[in-house]
């Protein structure tokens, strides 16, 4: 299941890769991309309480060069929307996107019929892989996000799903 | 004499032919007091500025200067779309930084087919950034600013978001 | 080409084709396992610069300040310095290496450290704040 | 001060500190014109994350603002609510009852020792040091339960009304919030300052780094720890007195050099004010209704109001005017780090980058409360 993120490569083994899918759904280096509000909510996550280290994406990466996975986390507007398609063409090829909060999602509360500045949406850019709802979300949905990022990597999910209720 | 009287003298150089008059606690029901240019001192705790100062727009920089002498700093500019009236109104306010508490709300008028307001950028560089967003929103040209281009909007809009008349 | 100094040869070139190995292994590998296709583009940039997702300006070849040289020198003189301390440091246990040679041997990094004094008074390593006149 | 140089076109190249930056903790874009390593023109370009506040304001009625404050400085969002319910009950008329006062001021003290934790947190960060940041979001996740119990929400409060708050606190967060006072006062002097404040790489890199001379402060119009930073004595909670805060006696923190370090230990200061504040408040709290009575919909009469209030940045203003109806006809929200910021191109010029970097962390910036 999950092949078709991941385009071909030159040596193909099925075994092979899905070894290689388990180390890149474990080791997701996600890029300092922190816009507005849920910034602060995934530096949070980042923090010892949360601790997003216990996923293996604790290495927050500035380059795009060195980052496997973009958390769109804040407010896209039009005048960073070309900076925003440039760091995504940037990132080298198994590449995600994590669309974190309202604004990423859909352009949240800023998607008025007054909106003259505001993309409505990541997915209007490029593809998204996983949409954390929220605004700002928890820094539990993150993880649950990026839980969720490991299970389409992979194919199967590692952690329980706990199901509310 | 404390601050407010002393603005009001320096102030009052500028509006000789109009009487120092305190503003009626009913302003009655009409949109916004029209009156001629001149110095109205207001009531702080209902309206957030103890004086508020109408005045001409060739005369605003006159008034930025009274204002940097008298140790006044500009907090913001603001600028008000009357859509009914055609007119455009920019507003500036002044406070002190420190000591003797005192705001001054300073009001200019311009018609909305052509505003022109002269810049105070040479005197407060707060005013640059400002009246750059009031230009940016509004459509307010403002006479010899150093860089009057666009502060948040991206550089080639072509709309002034703010106007009561757009709708994207 | 007796029995001995053959073995050495060949230990020799076993070591240099694991050390090419090493080094040039991760590249082929990657090669063939990364994804090779790159379809994925938005804004066909795939290539530029990174400039924090902006479009650099103008180039950056331009003519730098002298002092950037001075710092390139001073490490390459100890560059060159430790280089000669590696035999040193190899024989340095044996007996015969005496006092005498310890004191050659520091006479030699002292004279070379004349540059960083050097240096230093020149105010290659002092950054103060610079005004500049705007035309 | 040195000789001024002269710079021929080709010996300077532009450098982007672009939208995407770990040191702008956001999308402010600063455009470098550098000459080496130091920085020849620094122009701050705005408007990444531009989000049209003030024309969502003038399409909704006064309470479905209410949101949108805590979305433009989100670490100190209750003091943003705090001004937009002041500056509509000002224009309104509404009474807010004591106990409300009393709610809000220690709600907005919590939120500000929370931003300041913050800040303290990514300035170091940004000067290289790691493990801040884990002290400062431990103790900042205290803080944050404590805010969580009483408003609902982490980060985004919506928790003031036009007449008071939105519910009581309860005696479980008052017992939190005395215990978080001794505990971040058992670990402020051995943490904070021994650890931190004290070290030798930190007094280094920020000592005598981004000097603002307190002219610069009035005619740029900065307030806040950057002006209380340079020995302006100006802190709108003792200068223009609003909700309760004569009742308690707190101290303003000024310095007088005027550089990096002098901002540093201006928000450290004012993180153990808070503390004293928020404990008379606790002690002196009066019981009784938490919500005055408020009509349903507002229409304030028409006419200009102003409403200052001091946020962790500096003073933040409401400029509104109504015109009668149930819509704020316009409403201009002054920023404290928008006029902050603009003195940046003057004090940054000349300077290393890695300062340039230094100085604009101790500003404690906010870019969407900027960009509005």
């Amino acid at each position: 299941m999950g092949e078709e993120n991941v385009p071909s490569s030159i040596v193909q083994f099925a075994q092979l890769d899905s070894l290689l899918n388990l180390g890149r759904a474990n080791s997701l280096w996600p890029m300092t991309f922190g816009l507005a509000c849920c910034a602060i909510e995934m530096m949070c996550t980042g923090g010892s309480r949360y601790d997003i280290s216990r996923f293996g994406a604790e290495v927050f990466r500035p380059s795009p060069r060195q980052s496997d996975v973009m958390i769109v986390a804040g407010t896209i507007n039009k005048k960073l929307e070309l900076a925003v398609k440039t760091l995504y063409d940037q990132m080298p090829e198994p590449k995600w996107v994590i669309a974190m909060g309202n604004c990423a999602i859909s352009g949240g509360p800023f998607k008025v019929k007054e909106n003259y500045n505001v993309v409505e949406g990541a997915d209007k850019l490029f593809p998204v892989d996983v949409y954390i709802p929220g605004c700002p979300p928890r820094p539990e949905a993150l993880l649950e996000g990026i839980m969720t990022l490991e299970e389409k990597i992979t194919g199967k999910r590692r952690w329980p799903r706990v199901h509310p209720g | 004499m404390d601050i407010l009287e002393k603005t009001q003298v320096a102030l009052a150089g500028l509006f000789p032919e109009s009487a120092l008059s305190v503003s009626p606690e009913e302003e009655g029901g009409q949109d916004v007091p029209p009156r001629e240019s001149g110095v109205l001192v207001t009531n702080f705790a209902k309206h957030g500025s103890h004086l508020d100062v109408l005045c001409r727009p060739d005369q605003v920089v006159f008034v930025a200067q009274i204002m940097d002498r008298e140790g006044y700093f500009l907090e913001a500019i603001s600028g008000v779309d009357w859509l009914d009236q055609q007119q455009f109104e920019v507003l500036y306010d002044y406070n002190r930084l420190g000591g003797e508490h005192c705001r001054v709300m300073v009001r200019t008028r311009v018609p909305r087919n052509e505003p022109m307001v002269p810049t105070i950028s040479a005197i407060f560089p707060a005013a640059d950034w400002h009246e750059r967003e009031t230009f940016d929103f509004y459509g307010v040209h403002f006479q010899d600013h150093p860089n009057l281009i666009r502060i948040l909007l991206p550089e080639d809009a072509d709309f002034h978001p703010l106007r009561k008349d757009f709708m994207p | 080409m007796d029995q001995v100094v053959l073995t050495n040869i060949i230990y020799v070139t076993i070591f240099l084709i694991g050390a090419l190995l090493f080094g040039f292994g991760p590249i082929i590998i990657v090669h063939l396992l990364s994804p090779s296709s790159h379809n994925r583009q938005t804004a066909g940039r795939a290539g530029q610069l990174i400039e924090c997702g902006m479009e650099p300006i103008g180039s950056a070849w331009i003519r730098f300040g002298i002092i950037y040289y001075l710092y390139a020198l001073i490490f390459l003189a100890f560059d060159v310095d430790v280089l000669f301390l590696f035999p040193v440091a190899v024989a340095y246990n044996s007996p015969e290496l005496g006092l005498q040679d310890f004191y050659e041997i520091l006479l030699f990094v002292a004279i070379l450290s004349l540059a960083i004094v050097y240096a230093w008074r020149k105010g290659v390593f002092t950054w103060e704040k610079k005004t500049y006149l705007h035309q | 001060m040195t000789v001024p140089i002269h710079l021929r076109h080709d010996e300077t190249f532009v450098l982007n500190l672009g939208p995407q930056h770990p040191a702008t903790h956001g999308v402010l874009r600063v455009k470098l014109t550098m000459d080496g390593e130091y920085i020849v023109k620094a122009e701050p370009v705005l408007g990444y994350i531009h989000r049209m506040h003030e024309k969502l304001a003038e399409g909704g009625t006064f309470a479905q603002f209410m949101p949108n404050t805590a979305r433009m400085d989100y670490l100190h969002a209750l003091a943003f609510n705090h001004g937009w319910a002041l500056v509509v009950e000002k224009a309104a008329g509404i009474e807010v009852p004591e106990r409300a006062e009393y709610i809000r001021v220690i709600t907005v003290e919590l939120n500000r020792i929370a931003s300041h934790l913050l800040w303290w947190a990514a300035f170091l960060l940004d000067l290289g040091g790691f493990t801040p940041l884990l002290y400062a979001f431990d103790d900042r996740e205290k803080i944050i339960d404590l805010l969580e119990r009483v408003t609902g929400s982490r980060l985004t409060y919506c928790y003031m009304r036009f007449g008071g708050v939105y519910n009581d606190i309860d005696d479980e967060f008052i017992t939190g919030t005395r215990d978080f006072i001794k505990r971040l006062r058992g670990r402020m002097p051995r943490l904070y300052h021994d650890l931190v404040t004290h070290n030798i790489i930190l007094i280094k890199r920020i000592k005598d780094i981004g000097i603002i001379s307190p002219e610069q402060c009035r005619r740029y119009g900065a307030t806040g720890p950057v002006a209380r930073g340079s020995g302006i004595n100006y802190d709108i909670r003792k200068n223009e007195p609003y909700s309760v805060y004569p009742e308690f006696d707190f101290d303003i923190p000024v310095f007088d050099e005027g550089d990096s370090m002098a901002r540093y230990m201006v928000r450290m200061h004012e993180m153990e004010q808070s503390l004293r504040i928020i404990e008379q408040a606790l002690d002196k709290l009066p019981d009784g209704p938490v919500m005055g009575k408020a009509p349903k919909v507002l229409k304030p009469e028409a006419g200009y109001y102003y409403s200052a209030v001091e946020t962790a940045r500096g003073s933040l203003g409401h400029r509104l005017v109504c015109d009668g109806g149930k819509n704020p006809y316009k409403l201009k929200l002054r920023s404290p780090t928008f006029s902050n910021l603009s003195l940046y191109g003057e004090v940054a010029e000349g300077m290393l980058l890695a300062d340039a970097l230094a100085f604009m962390g101790s500003l404690d910036l906010v870019i969407p409360e900027i960009d509005r």
